[in-house]
């Protein structure tokens, strides 16, 4: 990877240089051997401070939101799940795919940074939980790529559900204690929809208490609310990269609405995976006369 | 009173979304026909079934209904042609949701009642509120401040 | 704070045998803004309107709750008793304690006073969110166009003409007429079809309001009810009109010749041509494709042969815009092709013809005079098979709908072929005989009793050519053999099927149409002329199959729509539509493929942040499309677009009252 | 090109030629043939008369075995590609009957191995050009009517050309210089199960077959059927002295041809061994050609 980083630096300067692109969004090292953090490049000088290492897990999508305005073009690095991040935004008509300059790097899969953190440096660091899921490392758009363009890393052919099916098999008060005890924890920060390329509003209801969605106190009622209607709000839009659940400070396990969402809308309304075209109709923006009907 | 005094005088209570021009017709259908029914059920007027907001149903689950129908035109019927056929896909998957939460599963339901099924309506909320009787008051969900 | 009224009506006993009208009444006074609660016999009556406008003003009420029967009931009434108040007419909630309580909890009398409080409460939590809405009026164009000059489409615009409102008919033929003109005769009576027809044609050329189009296509639809801006493409003629006599001479000195259309490639017509003698216009127009002035630049005799110099080799399409109040789409039908049927032969055989060709063949002005001559060898045919159900009724290979016609049409057929062809025998395969109309069974009985026709029930399996023989096999499923019949003619009754461009023209204008292309009505029963198109109305084929009389009647029925549109110069809408929050509103453009009016466009707005003025996309309604459904409304995350009358607030307040 | 090879039962028995003409024809193509080990009959017009189940159950174990060794299945006879493309097709629309199936069996198997008609493989899969650069003889002088018989393309879920007016063998026969007649009958059923028991009816619908070929100027007929062949060739006599008529129509296999042209020897392709003398015909399409050769 120090081979591809230095790749990655030349291509940096070079962009700016030839003003291919007034920015670049990528990766520098954080504070801690175990922590990259998204960096912004507007000079060549600066290039330098890019890297690549297997601590890039930040989905980077989310950051175009931020120079949607800007004259010219913005140069970002992709990973299979920032491709699909930016799929995402383009599909929502938030950015421009002619604006952004995708510069592609097949994903060996990230480290996991809480794990290495417990565990110290020379110890065996595993990958991070949405990694280890992921099965587009790379990237499925992309306009300059870097390095190989398939990755090592070996993917399911299908989706494992398994946690959703194992959370069906249990009674509705089993259930329901199980969802009660993770939103009891949570906190409302709203990291999870601020680093969610499908959570893209320009004004989100749940900043709104006068509309009377959510009121301002913490209660398990309101955040089971805001759980599902975020898991409705991007039901058929969750391009699976898991960034949600990894930056919840509580550990919620929010993948397991999601991927719930996933799962019925393959079985109900055909195989969908978000974030590869584009083009393609969005399940709940659409529908089929010949759709199941349960309703009678 | 005592607890179980309540317990006792509980009566379920059952909000039901009805599209203006098949289910809330159906409804007043039935009161023509001076179809009897149990009470239990409060009818909320929308112009068209794709008009119900899942959101709704979340939020009258936090102030304490045990149960909510969300009824609207037979598909083919809607009267904007096409609104029955998107509230189907949002409620095949809202109900799955809330099961997966853990809410019963008759607590959230969806018909399709026309404007002529004075009967269907009559029959559907009687099943619906005998359902609910027997599943008991919903706590699930339930927001403390709204505990009546 | 909002000043609520609430007005309990007993409805003489319907309620208040039941509900108790005075506890309500009562219990109603303390919910949150209620200033003034009362019970009354008759709210609906002029003493209990006169009652609830006093209220208004003594208590200075500004939002009023009725607790009485059905808004579909009443709903209007009241609206208009508050707006006698003074307030707005949408001021007013109606809380439905009859036929949703009282009626239906008869033995309930406490629970259904309970039921009945809870409806009020409901009202009342909605009502204070109320908005005051204005019905806009917009300006009605005192214009209809009418797309197809069939004879439903002649029928709507002379209809329309006569009540004084001016008409454009848009023909894409260089002439009006339609499929009824390539007809001989018409069931059940025999009458001539041209002696019907052409008198219509005439009427509609010579009527002072009515203005033909022809040789002329739909490009563009814009606007909406009583303002629809329509593009027509006037495609170039080659001739003027203004000054062609219509002699003639041009087209029987134009060399080169081609299939006729009109007589579905029975005969020839020029390159330089009007479809049919009796055509009207009566003036030709150029075939440029085939024309060799304009394949080669050579020829050009026609221009040298008019005496009025009317051809003009250099004309051009032009495009024109027109407003119109009001649309009536007849655009017809066309027949099935039946080359995808292997067992009749994939269309090889040249003695196996369609319904339509068979018309032409025994229309005395038709390819052969009248003369019932089969192609391949012009002999007369002594055995005639009819096939009915071609492509229609089929799953597999054509459409599952029936097409409705074809028995008329071929017991007709039938008819002429024995009248005409002394010991000729006619053998039917039908799946089934409907006949339902006025004379109709009657007619089918004379053929099948008096002309001696051969009804076969069975499908046909093969055709294949013996000799100058096409042999015919088949099942007669009522007696369970095989038949087998050596034909010298085999007619096709071939499904309608909508026009091969009916989907293209319905996007163009924005009407829904079927998995067969075929226009949907606004309602089956009820609006079967309708569209949900606001001012598009439908008639004859283009909706589904039809015959004459239907497509006649319909075509009058379009027309009486019409005209009730045309009639005022203002109309009011409904003010219950979508509206976008520009402010929250993101772009995402989720919004615009779920609304089946395409009442909602993207446009771009530019707003002033940090200093720099910049332009977004955002949402916008156009009101005059929208039907006020509100699918919009769920499909919008931010809920940045709402629904007046009923939108996340009042509802939510709704569902709330129930539970507090 | 490898494939599994099911010859069915008949190919060893009444369709010896269609096996000998099969084996010489795909020699010469460069196609290897691996017969399927231990092959069981796949139960055609006697099993699914009688139980569904079996009648998939049984083709299904012989798919089974080419999937396990990653092959496609080519099948020379008609009746057993049909049974073969229906069980395929059965399994990959049906868990559940992929389920059943699999317990009888006792195999795996998904529906990956595919059943391959081996007129549907020369005629659509193999090059036009490899097919006449093999041609040594040119067929010139044959005018065929190609018969495919009643089940080769039907039904349209098992068929791979069209049901009514097929051309896969007329365009075969074409890259080997022969001419083909259009007709009528090329999928009519030739009634080769009733002769025996209900000859009145048999014979009359292969009189019918005999006298359109006839009709159309065809002097032979091209058959992709053993059931068929052996019907329209044994019994053609029958046929022309009930009906007295006279015919002498050959009755050919496609593959007998192809390996004709292909310069195999006629012997090896069986082509002695017709009803209706079939080497007079052939000596005269060879002398023809090698005439055509040396002008």
């Amino acid at each position: 990877m120090e081979q591809l980083t230095l790749q990655i630096r030349n291509m940096a300067k070079e962009i700016l240089k030839k003003g291919d692109a007034k920015v670049i969004i990528g990766w520098e090292k954080g504070n801690f051997w175990y922590v990259s953090t998204p960096a912004f490049i507007d000079k060549p000088e600066d290039a330098e401070r890019l890297i690549w290492d297997e601590y890039c897990t930040n989905n980077l999508a989310k950051y175009l939101m931020g120079y949607k305005d800007l004259e010219g073009k913005v140069a970002i690095f992709v990973k299979g799940c920032d491709a699909r991040g930016v799929n995402r935004l383009v599909q929502d008509k938030q950015i421009n795919r002619e604006k952004v300059l995708l510069i592609g790097l097949s994903c060996p899969g990230m480290k996991d940074e809480k794990k290495a953190q417990e565990l110290g440096e020379n110890a065996e660091i595993p990958l991070s939980k949405k990694c280890e899921e992921c099965r587009y490392p790379d990237p499925v758009t992309f306009d300059l790529f870097i390095g190989e363009k398939k990755s090592q890393k070996k993917v399911k052919d299908s989706k494992d559900f398994s946690q959703v099916k194992e959370i069906e098999g249990m009674t509705p008060d089993e259930k329901y204690n199980k969802s009660a005890a993770n939103y009891e924890k949570c906190l409302r920060c709203y990291a999870c929809r601020n680093v969610c390329p499908a959570c893209n509003c320009k004004d989100c209801i749940f900043d709104h208490s006068s509309k009377g969605w959510l009121g301002k106190a913490n209660t398990v009622s309101d955040n089971m609310f805001f759980a599902m209607t975020r898991a409705l709000h991007v039901a058929g839009r969750c391009i699976d990269c898991g960034e949600c659940e990894r930056v919840c400070p509580v550990n919620i396990p929010i993948m397991l609405m999601n991927n719930k969402m996933m799962q019925d809308i393959n079985n109900l309304f055909g195989e969908y995976e978000a974030g590869l075209d584009p083009e393609d109709k969005l399940p709940l923006g659409s529908f089929e006369y010949s759709d199941p009907e349960e309703f009678m | 009173m005592s607890v179980n005094e309540v317990e006792q005088k509980w009566e379920p209570k059952i909000l039901v979304f009805a599209c203006n021009w098949c289910t809330y017709a159906g409804a007043d259908l039935a009161g023509l026909g001076r179809l009897q029914y149990p009470p239990n059920a409060r009818i909320l007027r929308v112009p068209c079934s794709g008009r119900v907001n899942p959101q709704f149903i979340i939020k009258a689950f936090q102030r304490g209904v045990d149960g909510v129908l969300v009824a609207g035109c037979h598909p083919g019927d809607c009267h904007y042609t096409t609104g029955n056929y998107f509230t189907r896909r949002r409620f095949l998957l809202m109900r799955r949701l809330m099961e997966y939460m853990g809410m019963e599963p008759e607590r959230l339901q969806n018909r399709w009642i026309s404007g002529s099924e004075g009967p269907k309506v009559q029959q559907v909320i009687t099943e619906i509120t005998e359902e609910i009787r027997a599943l008991g008051p919903n706590r699930k969900l339930r927001d403390d401040q709204w505990n009546n | 704070m909002k000043r609520v009224g609430v007005f309990v009506c007993h409805c003489g006993t319907n309620i208040a045998g039941v509900v108790d009208c005075a506890k309500v009444a009562e219990v109603a006074k303390d919910f949150p803004g209620v200033e003034y609660s009362v019970d009354y016999k008759y709210m609906c009556s002029e003493p209990g309107q006169e009652m609830i406008k006093k209220a208004i003003k003594d208590n200075r009420l500004d939002r009023v709750v009725v607790a009485s029967c059905s808004p579909r009931m009443h709903e209007t009434t009241f609206r208009k008793c508050v707006e006698g108040g003074g307030l707005n007419a949408y001021f007013v909630e109606m809380a439905n304690i009859r036929e949703h309580c009282s009626w239906v909890h008869m033995n309930e009398k406490e629970k259904a006073t309970e039921k009945a409080i809870d409806l009020v409460k409901m009202a009342v939590a909605k009502v204070i969110k109320n908005a005051p809405l204005q019905k806009a009026t917009i300006p009605v164009t005192d214009r209809a166009l009418v797309i197809g000059g069939g004879i439903a489409g002649i029928q709507a615009a002379i209809d329309i003409a006569n009540a004084g409102h001016i008409v454009d008919i848009v023909e894409r033929d260089p002439s009006i007429g339609g499929k009824m003109a390539q007809i001989d005769k018409t069931f059940p009576t025999l009458d001539c079809s041209a002696c019907i027809l052409t008198p219509k044609m005439v009427e509609a050329s010579s009527h002072p309001n009515i203005n033909l189009i022809t040789y002329s296509e739909i490009e563009k639809v814009e606007g909406f009810v009583g303002n629809f801006n329509v593009t027509i493409r006037k495609k170039a003629r080659s001739v003027n009109m203004d000054v062609c006599t219509g002699c003639g001479v041009c087209m029987e000195k134009c060399p080169s010749k081609v299939d006729s259309e009109f007589e579905l490639a029975m005969s020839k017509r020029r390159a330089i041509y009007t479809p049919f003698p009796q055509a009207i216009p009566n003036k030709p127009v150029i075939d440029r494709v085939n024309c060799t002035y304009f394949k080669t630049g050579k020829c050009g005799i026609c221009q040298k042969v008019c005496m009025a110099g009317a051809v003009d080799y250099s004309q051009e399409d032009k495009f024109v815009v027109t407003r119109y109040g009001a649309i009536v789409v007849a655009t017809g039908f066309e027949l099935f092709d039946y080359s995808v049927y292997g067992e009749y032969g994939y269309g090889k055989y040249p003695d196996v013809i369609t319904g339509l060709q068979f018309e032409r063949l025994v229309n005395a002005s038709g390819p052969t005079m009248g003369k019932i001559k089969r192609p391949s060898d012009h002999k007369e045919p002594k055995n005639v098979v009819f096939i009915k159900c071609v492509g229609s009724r089929d799953v597999a290979k054509g459409k599952s709908y029936c097409s409705k016609a074809c028995c008329m049409y071929t017991a007709k057929h039938a008819t002429l072929v024995s009248e005409k062809i002394k010991d000729s025998n006619v053998y039917i395969f039908y799946m089934d005989v409907r006949t339902a109309g006025k004379g109709y069974d009657e007619f089918y009985n004379r053929t099948r009793e008096q002309y001696e026709a051969n009804y076969i029930r069975g499908r046909v399996s093969k055709i294949y050519q013996k000799g100058d023989k096409l042999i015919v096999r088949g099942e007669d499923t009522l007696i369970s053999r095989p038949v087998e019949v050596e034909a010298d003619l085999v007619v096709l009754a071939t499904a309608m099927v909508a026009q091969p461009d009916a989907a293209k023209l319905a996007q163009k204008i924005g009407i829904g149409y079927d998995k067969d292309d075929l226009y949907t009505e606004a309602h089956p029963k009820l609006a079967p002329v309708e569209t949900h198109t606001q001012g598009v109305y439908l008639a004859g084929a283009c909706q589904g199959p039809k015959d004459i009389p239907e497509s006649v009647a319909q075509g009058s029925a379009a027309a009486a729509k019409v005209c009730g549109l045309l009639s005022k110069s203002e109309m009011l809408t409904e003010p219950i539509v979508s509206e976008v929050d520009e402010r929250a509103c993101a772009g995402c453009e989720m919004c615009v493929p779920i609304c089946p009016y395409t009442a909602i466009e993207m446009k771009t707005i530019s707003e002033r942040v940090h200093g720099k003025m910049l332009e977004r996309k955002v949402a916008s309604v156009n009101s005059g499309l929208c039907q006020g459904c509100g699918a919009c409304t769920v499909t919008c995350r931010s809920a940045a677009i709402n629904l007046k009358h009923f939108t996340d607030e009042q509802i939510l307040a709704e569902v709330n009252a129930l539970c507090l | 090109m490898k494939y599994a090879y099911f010859p069915g039962c008949s190919l060893s028995s009444t369709g010896i030629e269609y096996e000998m003409s099969t084996q010489e024809t795909a020699k010469a193509l460069g196609m290897e043939l691996w017969e399927i080990p231990e092959w069981n009959c796949c139960g055609a017009s006697s099993a699914h008369l009688t139980d569904h189940l079996l009648a998939l159950a049984l083709p299904a174990r012989n798919m089974a075995i080419a999937e396990e060794a990653g092959l496609d299945v080519v099948i020379p006879c008609a009746a057993c590609y049909a049974r073969c493309k229906a069980v395929e097709l059965a399994v990959t629309e049906s868990k559940e009957m992929k389920a059943s199936i699999e317990e009888i069996i006792e195999r795996k198997y998904e529906g990956k191995s595919k059943a391959r008609a081996l007129l549907d493989i020369l005629a659509n899969d193999i090059e036009r050009a490899a097919i006449k650069e093999k041609v040594s003889h040119n067929l010139k002088g044959l005018k065929a009517a190609c018969y495919y018989g009643c089940l080769l393309v039907r039904p349209q879920a098992t068929g791979f050309d069209d049901l009514e007016d097929p051309q896969s063998m007329d365009r075969l026969l074409h890259n080997l210089g022969a001419e083909t007649v259009d007709w009528a009958f090329k999928t009519e059923c030739c009634g080769a199960s009733h002769p025996t028991t209900k000859s009145e009816v048999g014979l009359k619908m292969m009189d019918r077959i005999l006298a359109a070929a006839k009709e159309a100027g065809a002097n032979c007929i091209v058959a992709a059927c053993p059931l068929c062949l052996n019907n329209l060739d044994m019994r053609q006599g029958q046929a022309e002295k009930e009906y007295n008529q006279k015919y002498d129509l050959p009755v050919f296999y496609f593959t007998e041809l192809t390996g004709l042209a292909f310069g195999v020897d006629p012997t090896k392709l069986g082509l002695n061994k017709h009803f209706v003398d079939a080497m007079g015909m052939v000596n005269q399409v060879l002398k023809a050609d090698s005439r055509r050769g040396t002008a």
